[in-house]
């Protein structure tokens, strides 16, 4: 742990912002109120946020179907998100795209993406794009994430773009996160491997690292020394695998009776990285349950407020169907 | 006859070809569910509810639940079939044509040919197709314009629970590969579907959904419902439309479309496509060349937009083909002279 | 000008445009031809001939050799764009399309639709298409119908070595994703091509190949060829054609077809690919319904017909269309009254 | 070395029947007299014939782009595929396929393909038909094998095919026939890997095996243990990967100025696999080269009467251009 006060709280303020943004979003879809499918990162926080907090807006990242945490975590704005995900004209693509396609690229966020496995052929295109651009003046490459889960694993582009990235070098990291399903398949059936994701990935000549992706600082730990492997020109793309977990269903509507009896509650209970991260600031006296609670408040009134903004927001009209097809046409 | 849903029909179609059949098998992404979690197979059954049981009835050889890998999946299918098997493939969403295109249209649908008619491949392609939720850009489309086009693929578009019935039995029977495009939106339709277990629908023979002299409407899938309720509407103002509901693609039941045009004179395609290279336009086409005597004004689309499919129910309302678009369409060829 | 082939055409725009605009990046299998080989890379400079001289001037980063992995082609070069570059991806053979369309039709061509305008991607796809070498069921097929079909994408079909040209050139320079669907007969074809470095032929102009008043012939890649042999035949018998070679097929040059029907009030459209929601039927339906009052005969396709395409060189030459089949064709819509 | 005179008088004719095959065609092909693309399997005789000399017609084999070698192993008739290669109407696919789409599915050769990689899929469908049918009397299955290049085992679907093949226990074999070359490229470059192709299939968690693909008795030493673990229910899929070499371009025509200096030189003195079998036969006195001069000739006798008989042989008529799309339609 090298974090200072900042940068922990930021951490956690990012966490949390995401949690309760699926939290909300979990009721609210009951309501009947936001169309579409959505699909809650809730669980996975220390991940996207773990990963990303080492970031700058040079890098970029593709992202899944799952894709809140990601966004939110690469500094989408937060209304806008909500906006989007209500179908809003002012929302972050207009109401064209919804929770799975929520993009900002001047963030360095490439997109959620409705397709399994599509995004990492697209985040090897955008490393191709920082190795041409080539090192800053510390010597370092901007570089390109591909979030993808134990399912995405499976889809033939995944492998695809591993294999290409190994070949031309190109500053890429595939993070697997091992949330062990793909909507209600086990990763014990539908992964086969000798080890796990990673040694999949190692088979193409890339370096791997494994870590827990319940906890924060294993995640963040883990990205620094990855970050620091594929930043250096010449090194390649790298793989990391965290197991994590998911906390809803694959869906918002799931009766998830592959869960095994009380698999919830403990995975609450003891898998919970927002849960572990506090206790591990507080018991090291880093934060305070004070300090905490405001991030946890701002958390919940910052989620409030999208939601009001995002329920009277404007809504697309009729001919906005035909706009931005192309640029000229 | 039973009521039942659209959902329905297909999963006990499936189950009693499988109970009548050995060699019939399934395949796809959680058509099982719960496949190596805690609460077993068929803790879930299949997203769509059509494959729900069957699992638990046929064991796991002939229920096979895969890994995300649709290209693995629709080439497993056209191996199946050359070996022998006549397998029935999920693609849980048509959209994913785009990630396994190769093996449809490369593979299964030119094996036959390529092999000089020394090869059967009676592999069924089901594909859920269509808008209607929302689900935006990537897992709403119609894809009718790419499988019509391929050459050795037959086509099918349900629009009703008996003929989701009667078409996916003849579609497992047939000898020939078969994509079959249950519309998503239908899932929860309710209908009479005949009991008889070897009830089939034969290919390239379309249904007339309603009889009418002045204007021809051509639908399939969902668009069959959005014409009926167009031609219901303007019958009531004393306009009467002939609505061909196609049922397959390809074969095209040329006649039953060139019949009625002779008839009318007047012809309104709906096709939830967009509009470019579509089966809107193949329609059209058919009528210009083989009608054209007949034609009494311009040819009507009714068609999404060249757009893909937006998000927001504002948008997708907007995109989406209509009755109101429907009858729109049929008022403009009949003010036409 | 300076008289030159189609591919060498194709070859020198993209060396000009890498010259002019770092940005533009090459991609492709053995596009640099000999990588990790004792040769060594450049030692055969591209199965085409069209990238041939890249590498050595530009280097690997900005002239990148792929393994065997069209769909990783497609996606990097979807996220190349989006992150800035101007790509230019070769993918070898049409036909393979199939392995990766899912990264053209719901990736690249969506994404400035689905993040709602705040994305460009302007992306070069280069797909040598078309029959003519006996490559049979897999190598030789004509795309224009699936790509025309998708809201998103330009598409364009040059049919002479200073298209090939101008319109390269236009599409690298455009903003917007395009699929650039070279003729692989045509490679060897000679012709005069502008000297000018920003010469561009502009989207959604079509070319007046042939002016006649009889009869409209709409054409394009491969197919203008035969359709201008089949007008200057006809002329010789008096018979005047216009032919229309569209250029892009999407955008799509409507008033051009249009304005010739209104005149000719026949037309003959002539299209490689099968003939089912093809761009023959998407052109008919264009004038069966904007041009109707002007049609004097019924709208005639020349096509290839509902198959694959074959091997042996008697039934690929019974395949495609021809000049003969578009003369007969151009003839029957005269005789009709 | 356990097989007796009959069994090696038969591989060694199988293998001279293929490299005539492909001599012959390479002499034909100059002349204009043949269409479309032809790829020639010299050089990597003793796999095809090493794997396919185990097998029966109920076990099915998929090939490549580059399949005559796989056909003739197979067992499909040489007349009727020089027949098809001329086009003739009277070919063993109608003229319809030709070189690149040879198949006879009597003989359990699911057809040589155009597309990279799409193989592997098809024979896992294969596999899993194989499975559902069950063992036979004495406990075993029948297989399906997919034959892909070190080209091939970059495309997505082949790497499908070994996850789909591992999590349903199919039983299949993925035979990779490394030569070195795909097309114009070296594997050197195009295969990223953390040691060869095989050690990627291994990261599927199947069972692998390595041998030369240019000595016949290692080729079929190896595959007679591969056959025997995969023939056993339950075990699921193998890969092998055989060291091979090509002794043509890639595709007729090709100039292969990407070989080294004296390249072809030294593959055709060290690597014929002919050549060793013959060595090696003759050195074990197993066979004499009376013996083998006499099956040479015989080789040389069957390939001209095919190619007579492919000369004279019918044309397809251009109304043939509409037969067997469909059964029924
Ligand atoms: C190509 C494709 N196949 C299937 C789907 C349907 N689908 C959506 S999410 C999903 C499971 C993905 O699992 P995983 O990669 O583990 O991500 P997670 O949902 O666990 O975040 C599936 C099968 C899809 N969207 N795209
Ligand atoms: C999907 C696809 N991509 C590209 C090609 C073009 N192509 C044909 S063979 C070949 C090389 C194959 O290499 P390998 O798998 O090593 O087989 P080999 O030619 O060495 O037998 C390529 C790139 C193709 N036919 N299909
Ligand atoms: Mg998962
Ligand atoms: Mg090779």
């Amino acid at each position: 742990m090298q974090l200072n006060r900042e940068a922990l709280t930021r951490a956690y303020r990012q966490m949390k912002l995401i949690r309760e943004f699926e939290e909300r979003l979990h009721e609210e879809i009951q309501t009947g109120e936001i169309a579409g499918f959505t699909h809650l990162y809730c669980g996975q926080e220390a991940v996207a946020v773990g990963v990303c907090e080492h970031l700058t807006p040079r890098d970029k990242i593709v992202s899944t179907h799952r894709g809140h945490g990601h966004c939110l975590a690469k500094g989408c704005d937060v209304n806008g998100m909500m906006k989007e995900i209500w179908g809003s004209q002012d929302g972050l693509c207009n109401g064209k795209g919804g929770s799975m396609h929520i993009a900002d690229l001047d963030k360095g966020m490439l997109g959620a993406n409705g397709i399994v496995g599509a995004g990492a052929p697209i985040a090897v295109g955008a490393a191709l794009s920082n190795k041409i651009d080539g090192p800053d003046e510390d010597g370092k490459l901007a570089i390109s994430i591909a979030f993808s889960g134990d399912g995405a694993c499976n889809q033939g582009t995944t492998f695809e773009a591993m294999n290409l990235a190994a070949v031309t070098k190109a500053p890429a990291i595939f993070v697997f996160e091992n949330n062990h399903y793909s909507e209600h398949t086990g990763d014990a059936y539908a992964v086969g491997t000798s080890k796990d994701i990673a040694s999949r990935a190692e088979a193409f000549g890339m370096k791997v690292w494994r870590a827990d992706g319940t906890d924060f600082f294993a995640v963040y730990d883990c990205m620094r020394e990855v970050l620091d492997y594929v930043r250096t020109p010449g090194n390649g793309p790298a793989a990391v695998e965290f197991d994590t977990e998911r906390f809803f269903g694959h869906f918002e509507g799931d009766p998830q009776r592959y869960r095994g009896e009380g698999e919830l509650d403990r995975l609450r209970a003891t898998r919970d990285c927002i849960k572990k991260f506090r206790e591990s600031v507080t018991g090291a006296k880093l934060l305070s349950d004070e300090d905490l609670d405001t991030i946890d408040a701002d958390a919940l009134d910052a989620i409030e407020t999208a939601v009001q903004e995002a329920r009277k927001a404007p809504r697309p009209q009729p001919e906005n169907v035909l706009d931005n097809v192309y640029i000229s046409y | 006859m039973a009521k039942m849903m659209y959902r329905d029909a297909i999963r006990n179609t499936i189950f009693q070809e499988m109970q009548r059949d050995e060699r019939v098998v399934v395949l796809g992404e959680d058509v099982v569910g719960g496949m190596g979690t805690a609460g077993g197979p068929e803790a879930i059954g299949g997203i769509w509810s059509t494959s729900t049981g069957l699992y638990d009835a046929f064991g796991p050889e002939r229920v096979i639940d895969t890994p995300i890998s649709e290209s693995a999946i629709m080439g497993a299918a056209g191996g199946l079939a050359l070996a022998g098997k006549r397998p029935v493939a999920e693609i849980m969403f048509a959209d994913f044509i785009g990630v396994c295109m190769d093996q449809l249209w490369n593979q299964i649908a030119k094996f036959r040919y390529m092999f000089g008619g020394k090869s059967i491949c009676p592999a069924v392609i089901r594909m859920p197709a269509g808008a209607g939720y929302n689900a935006a850009a990537q897992h709403s489309q119609m894809i009718s314009q790419f499988v019509t086009n391929m050459p050795g693929i037959k086509v099918v578009m349900p629009a009703t629970p008996a003929d989701a019935c009667g078409l996916l039995r003849q579609a497992i029977r047939d000898d020939d590969p078969v994509v079959f495009l249950e519309h998503k939106f239908l899932y929860a339709m309710s209908g009479e579907v005949p009991d008889d277990p070897d009830f089939c629908i034969p290919f390239g023979h379309a249904r007339l959904a309603r009889a009418g002299e002045d204007v021809t409407i051509v639908a399939s899938g969902m668009m069959v419902g959005y014409a009926e309720t167009a031609a219901d509407d303007l019958a009531q103002n004393g306009i009467g439309c002939d609505v061909i509901d196609l049922r397959t693609t390809s074969p095209l039941d040329e006649e039953a479309i060139l019949d009625s045009v002779e008839v009318t004179g007047r012809l309104v395609i709906v096709d939830e496509a967009p509009p470019r290279c579509s089966l809107a336009t193949d329609i059209s086409a058919l009528v210009a060349n083989k009608a054209f005597a007949s034609l009494k004004a311009p040819i009507e689309m009714v068609t999404a937009p060249h757009t893909p499919v937006p998000f927001a129910r504002e948008l997708e309302g907007a995109y989406l083909p209509s009755p109101v678009k429907v009858a729109a369409a049929v008022r403009k060829t009949l003010e036409y002279r």
